[in-house]
């Protein structure tokens, strides 16, 4: 059955992540089970199916996969697009089938979605510049070392970071930023090694715009022993990250929301079943961790959000 | 005007001086015989006439002209087509598809089946060899099938110049006899023919003249009827009065008669139907028949290469372990295969690799190849077989068809196994080299090796062989001692439909 | 290959007409297995079967069906082909560009195509003319390709103004009657052009030839260099048409699209029947490699596995699928 | 093969010392001059060229390096792996697992290690058991590798206690006097060793006795299934120790780590003189092939080229680097 069945009030809805092994990722799925844990104090009843790509780096696979719900009668999707474009078909198609999408974590150019929930990355990266420049006073060379090619979350971070830099901090060049890390540590440890090498001498900070380049920079810094001696300011959560920053190796990171995301995403897409009316963007907020700043309650909530507890 | 003429053609190959000077002159509608030892360069001139590769110097004039291929397909285009030493068809294609390859009858670049297959068939019938059906892969073919085939593939070219290196070294006499006839056609339309062929007494019923190489040089030419096989030789070798006999001493065996090899009712479907014999110590044991009448097949499932049913024993122990080439290599027995190229080399290796494969714990401690051993061993091969150019670290491939025949044959006597299975040991090898083998053979079977040796060639089962049995549409018949065979006899009971009762 | 082809080829003996009856139909067992499969395991079949998924794995198997067409003439004639996803990515922001800049949908439809032929153009030149391998050849244009997508596009994804062509790779075609995707029913078309052109051509018969012997081709006056020059260059335009689906399916020029998609239409193309040392292959064998491994994606999708689950599946059908296959015709012999 | 020996042996020739020395040293061409690009195109050729930056390429070499030794074995015997990548995510994650359960760091090497080597087993088991040809079987373990890994994971990174593992594949070695990682020296050590067995010992002579002519091999008593299992165990086995050594490397089980890898592991093997068809290749000629693709990957960096040049750049210079040898070995036939 395609409508969802509204008077016994059980929703199938399906949320399709970038990928599935990063932290990030599992941090939406706990809130989407903790939105529909809720629900079932109010008699809906929601089941989630997670399901993400098979390989984390390509928009066809994600593709692939919301077609593949096309024809499974489920009542929503919730969606964190790979890209703005690339999904606005299967998403417009999923649309044509009766099935409603909330988008969640990064834009879609398309006024097809009931509800856009997600944090303005752009702004994660000027926050992170606001706090580069602090650190550096104002005068310096420094890197930024990109995610991937045609990522527009990541982009963003890095437009809002590089933008924000040359208005407010003229006195510091970026002498890099046209190096990529690649989908995975591996690949970023590779880069910063490389980029290090080249220019570990002249430049006093890093900027890297997500998880896996974030720890792959700071393997490599680990590793060439630069760790602390440049100021270093990543993206997202990790346990490494934590420690690195009480190591004093990691000056800060921009962290999102995404278990917030994830409750929201679903909250939103059952309102919408439930016939409520929802907004059409809500947004999740992002947050500067410092070693300053690490130990206060709402940056550990950041830090570890209550994923075991919602996971399995 | 000659139709070819050539001139100091030279090549190297690296410090190798394959050719060293060649003249040649042929007529339209010539049958040429290009004669030398392994090695001589035979091989190497007539793929510079094809375009395999370029002559490092001298002069090619087709028609007065210069000739100068830049490759096998404008020699094609200039009538020149070549039947190489080495079969080569394309194994996933039909008979009919390799005759016709790179000359497909079509419209507007689809092809004309019905031509294709009318033109496998005429040219298969020309020859005789109707039994080989145009549909099937030619992958799957005999190897003298797969010869015929060839051969059919370069006259279906229209050409003026034919090249034929050794195009009978594995037809049987019938296939040789139509294949003559069709070289006589030829000759009256008026194209030549440079004929390769270890075999003197073919090489004389066919061309009219003769060019013989040595060392890469042409040292003689003239009309055959103008010399002797002695002096042939002579010219061959550079050296006069080695009136070779070519079979050495028929010999009284001296070995206690011992029965090593008893075989009852062995079967291989579906060549094979019905063999049974017995091979004894210092014996050889020839085994003659038609093309396709399953010999190959035979040794093969004695060797345990193809499957088959029905009993053997070895030394009076019936064998029950699962037959696999291993296994038979480590109850002493060897193979030499027909199929040299497929079955038999390892053409990337190098000699000594080849000399040594099949027991290298002869030459090893404990997995470890003692190399200088390697090489010693492998130096005495190919100064006991003459085999020529050939350096212990070499690879085959750069060795001449008939040295690698050798190398194949060598690797048996390293081996040294009790009981020998031979499929056309001679294949290919020159003449004088041939003498060299069979003194082999004989001293093997002096030695109280036990010795089964499948041959097209009747003078060498003739020559050599104590016993003789023959195959006929994979029936054996029982062996008979070779005073009681004559060429007539064989042929008779090869083509008969039982050997069996032939025999009795 | 010679160290193969005669224990190869004597396990083919029995009469012409049911091996080629077996050659055809032979695949297509696989293809059935993997369905019904799925059909057992599903709790509603009739989900799986229904016109609505059929149509999804049409559209998800057009890309790599068409790249299957082209890799099929390469494999056959002993080559390989590892730039099949670089050029699908170059193809596709080649096509997107062109729309951008107001080329009309079927002129950029040609740039994308011809965009593809001219990477196997360079293959082709960079095997026959610098004797580099095809392994090593279509890897270095594979990163070429790549890089010079990223750089067309200028290291974004290219978004073009809507046309028709993003109809074309659609799973739900807006004109009811054509049942599937135009894509798919190009795809078919192509298929049968091409394999008709393999069995009945001089072209298809010296593809067979020189992968099947290269040296006795040569000898018998084929002209392998120009050959394979040409081999390529139609792998290539394949490869740039895939190109330009996969930008109507995504309707965006993506210059990281279709990585390691070269495994796959090689699979499928092996799955089919053809053999990496040549000489054996067919088209109709390809597509429904192609098919095979759309609907195991699929029917894993469907049956709800977790990702890992699917990969581990996937990867032991295809072993088993292909064991079969051989089982089969070694039976038969 | 047959298709290619007549053209590929007509070039060689010259004295046996002259060869073996061109056989040594051939491949080191290619590398000097790759490294000599670098340095002229260079602003701080020091820089290039410095201890530091050295230390750099050879710790981003280990992985692929120890993945040649492996791959070098089973090319030579006409095979080929495409698990590579896998079995390295899977042995990297089973070696941070058992270090998560408490092993000692040398069980969970030893744990990691073994876990390559029964994936390999199983291809060679797939290959000859099953009849299948050894890209299909190799892929279908690349998915289930890579889903296992999965699987134990958990679908996440696995991030055990720190041990000395650590410090096996860092570029800047604790001690100084090691000069470079542990990880270097041992993929060195196992490079000299395995280039000793392929040349010296019985087996290795097999291994190119049934790349060159499995027919033959068979007809010389070789048992060429067992042979291949054991080819295809070892291949494991240095696979797994790649993925220990990237374990080390990221300091965690990634179970998405090393996608492709196989691509540079093969092309390593081929740049240095390995042939597809079999027969021929080097464990020495493997190893420069992986140090001139780190070299080409650190020169590009260092350039500060942006990614799609290094993309364009990689690609040329890999063919061009093929096509000299090719050259090279032609210009003295
Ligand atoms: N590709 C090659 N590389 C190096 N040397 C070669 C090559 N081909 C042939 N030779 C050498 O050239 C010489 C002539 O060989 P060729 O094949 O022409 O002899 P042949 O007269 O045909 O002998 P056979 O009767 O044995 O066929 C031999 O010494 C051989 O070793
Ligand atoms: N399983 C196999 N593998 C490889 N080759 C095979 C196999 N079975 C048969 N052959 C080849 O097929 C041919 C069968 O030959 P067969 O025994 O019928 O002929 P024959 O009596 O030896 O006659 P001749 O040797 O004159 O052709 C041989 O050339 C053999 O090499
Ligand atoms: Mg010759
Ligand atoms: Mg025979």
């Amino acid at each position: 059955g395609k409508s969802g069945n509204s008077s016994e009030k059980t929703f199938t809805i399906a949320v399709i992540p970038q990928g599935s092994t990063h932290e990030y990722w599992k941090s939406i799925h706990a809130g989407a089970m903790k939105a529909a844990q809720d629900y079932a104090s109010q008699k809906v009843n929601v089941k989630i199916i997670w399901k993400g790509p098979m390989r984390e780096d390509d928009r066809e696979q994600q593709v692939q996969v919301v077609e593949g719900f096309l024809a499974q009668g489920i009542n929503g999707i919730v969606l964190a697009p790979f890209d703005k474009d690339a999904l606005v078909r299967p998403v417009e198609e999923a649309n044509r089938a009766g099935i409603p999408v909330v988008i969640v974590d990064s834009a879609l150019n398309s006024q097809v979605p009931i509800s856009l929930v997600a944090s303005n990355n752009h702004h994660g990266g000027e926050l992170a510049a606001e706090e580069m420049g602090r650190l550096l006073n104002g005068k310096g060379k420094i890197l930024v070392l990109r995610y991937q090619e045609g990522v527009s979350s990541t982009e963003q971070r890095e437009q809002g970071f590089i933008e924000k830099m040359k208005s407010e901090f003229p006195g510091i060049q970026i002498v890099s930023s046209n190096q990529f890390a690649g989908a995975t540590r591996d690949t970023a440890k590779t880069a910063t090694e490389n980029l290090m090498n080249k220019y570990g001498n002249e430049v006093q900070g890093l900027f890297t715009p997500n998880e896996s380049s974030t720890a792959g920079a700071l393997l490599a810094l680990e590793d060439s022993g630069k760790a602390g001696k440049i100021r270093f300011i990543g993206f997202d959560t990790s346990d490494i990250f934590t420690q690195a920053m009480q190591g004093k190796k990691l000056d800060g990171i921009v962290v999102q929301n995404p278990f917030r995301m994830g409750e929201l995403g679903v909250e939103t897409m059952v309102d919408h079943l439930l016939g409520k009316p929802v907004e059409k963007r809500i947004d999740t907020g992002v947050t500067l961790i410092t070693p300053a700043n690490l130990m206060q309650p709402v940056s550990q909530q950041l830090l570890h959000p209550p994923l075991d507890q919602y996971l399995k | 005007m000659p139709l070819l003429e050539l001139q100091g053609v030279k090549k190297n190959f690296g410090a190798t001086a394959a050719l060293a000077g060649v003249d040649l002159e042929i007529a339209p509608g010539e049958v040429h015989a290009l004669i030398g030892e392994n090695g001589a360069g035979k091989s190497t001139l007539l793929n510079i006439l094809s375009g395999a590769f370029p002559p490092d110097s001298g002069e090619l004039r087709l028609d007065g002209q210069i000739y100068f291929p830049r490759g096998p397909a404008d020699a094609r285009v200039q009538g020149i087509v070549h039947i190489h030493q080495e079969l080569s068809l394309c194994p996933h294609l039909s008979v009919a598809e390799n005759i016709s390859l790179g000359l497909e009858p079509n419209h507007f670049g689809m092809i004309d089946r019905d031509a294709v297959l009318r033109r496998a068939h005429d040219l298969l019938e020309d020859f005789g060899c109707t039994h080989i059906n145009v549909d099937a892969m030619a992958g799957s073919l005999s190897m003298p099938d797969q010869q015929v085939v060839e051969i059919c593939r370069a006259l279906a070219s229209r050409s003026r110049i034919i090249l034929m290196d050794e195009p009978t070294s594995s037809l049987t006499r019938h296939s040789v006899e139509q294949l003559f006839r069709l070289i006589g056609r030829l000759r009256e339309q008026g194209i030549a023919i440079i004929y390769i062929s270890h075999f003197l007494e073919e090489v004389r019923e066919v061309t009219d003249r003769f060019t013989v190489l040595r060392d890469g040089k042409s040292v003689a030419t003239g009309k055959l009827t103008d010399v002797t096989d002695d002096q042939l030789i002579a010219h061959m070798v550079g050296r006069e009065g080695e009136g070779a006999d070519l079979f050495g001493e028929r010999r009284s065996s001296n070995v206690p008669k011992e029965l090593v090899l008893q075989v009852r009712g062995l079967t291989s479907p579906p060549k094979v139907r019905s063999a049974s014999f017995d091979l004894y110590r210092g014996e050889i044991l020839g085994v003659g028949g038609l093309v396709g009448s399953g010999r190959t097949e035979l040794i093969r499932a004695l060797f345990g290469l193809a499957p088959s049913s029905g009993e053997v024993s070895l030394r009076a122990e019936i064998l029950k372990r699962r037959s696999t080439p291993a296994n038979r290599i480590r109850s002493g027995v060897g193979y030499l295969s027909e199929d040299r190229k497929h079955e038999g080399l390892y053409l990337q290796l190098p000699v000594a690799d080849n000399l040594t494969a099949t027991g290298m714990q002869g030459i090893s401690h404990a997995g470890w190849i003692d190399l200088p051993k390697q090489n010693a061993v492998s130096e005495q091969i190919i100064s006991m077989l003459n085999i020529r150019s050939a350096r212990p670290a070499a690879p085959v491939a750069r060795l001449s068809g008939g040295n690698q025949q050798k190398v194949a044959f060598g690797r048996l006597l390293y081996q040294g196994p009790d009981i020998l299975l031979l499929d056309e040991p001679t294949r290919g090898i020159d003449i004088r080299s041939k003498a060299d083998i069979y003194r082999e053979v004989r001293r093997l079977a002096d030695a109280g090796r036990a010795i089964l040796m499948v041959s097209s060639y009747l003078p060498e089962l003739l020559g050599i062989c104590d016993r003789v049995a023959v195959m006929a549409r994979g029936v054996l018949s029982p062996a008979r001692n070779v005073s009681e065979w004559t060429p007539q006899s064989i042929m008779q009971t090869a083509i008969s439909e039982s050997p069996s009762m032939e025999a009795r | 290959m010679s160290a193969g082809w005669t224990a190869k080829t004597t396990a083919m003996f029995s009469s012409p007409a049911r091996r080629r009856w077996l050659d055809l139909f032979g695949p297509f067992i696989g293809l059935v297995a993997v369905i019904a499969v799925f059909v057992m395991l599903s709790e509603s079949p009739g989900q799986f079967l229904s016109p609505a998924n059929l149509r999804i794995v049409f559209a998800q198997t057009v890309i790599v069906a068409i790249g299957a067409i082209g890799m099929t003439v390469i494999i056959i004639s002993a080559g390989i082909d590892l730039s099949v996803g670089a050029i699908i990515a170059l193809s596709s922001v080649i096509t997107a560009l062109a729309l951008q800049h107001g080329w009309s949908a079927i002129s950029a439809i040609l740039a994308g195509v011809f965009v593809g032929g001219i990477v196997g153009l360079v293959n082709g030149l960079a095997i026959t003319q610098l004797g580099v391998v095809p392994f090593i050849a279509t890897l270095g244009t594979l990163g070429i390709a790549r890089g010079l997508a990223k750089y067309f596009a200028n290291q974004q994804t290219v978004n073009p103004p809507a046309t028709w062509i993003n109809e074309l790779a659609v799973s739900f075609p807006e004109k009811p009657w054509m049942l599937v995707a135009p894509g798919v029913w190009i795809a078919a078309a192509l298929a049968v052009i091409t394999g008709i052109v393999l069995k009945r051509t001089v072209f298809g018969r010296h593809v067979f030839a020189i992968g099947s012997n290269e040296t006795a081709a040569k000898a018998c006056g084929i002209r392998v260099d120009r050959l394979k020059v040409w081999i390529y260059s139609l792998g290539g335009l394949f490869f740039g048409l895939a190109g330009v689906m996969q930008m109507s399916r995504l309707r965006q020029g993506d210059p990281t699209v279709a990585v390691g998609v070269e495994l796959d239409v090689i699979a499928a193309v092996v799955i089919g029947g053809g053999s990496l040392n040549g000489g054996e292959g067919s088209v109709l064998g390809a597509m429904i490699g192609a098919l095979i491994m759309a609907f195991l994606r699929n029917g894993c999708v469907q049956m709800g596995w977790a990702n890992y689950v699917q990969e581990i599946m996937i990867g032991a059908i295809i072993v088993l699928a292909v064991a079969l296959d051989r089982y089969r015709s070694k039976a038969l012999a």
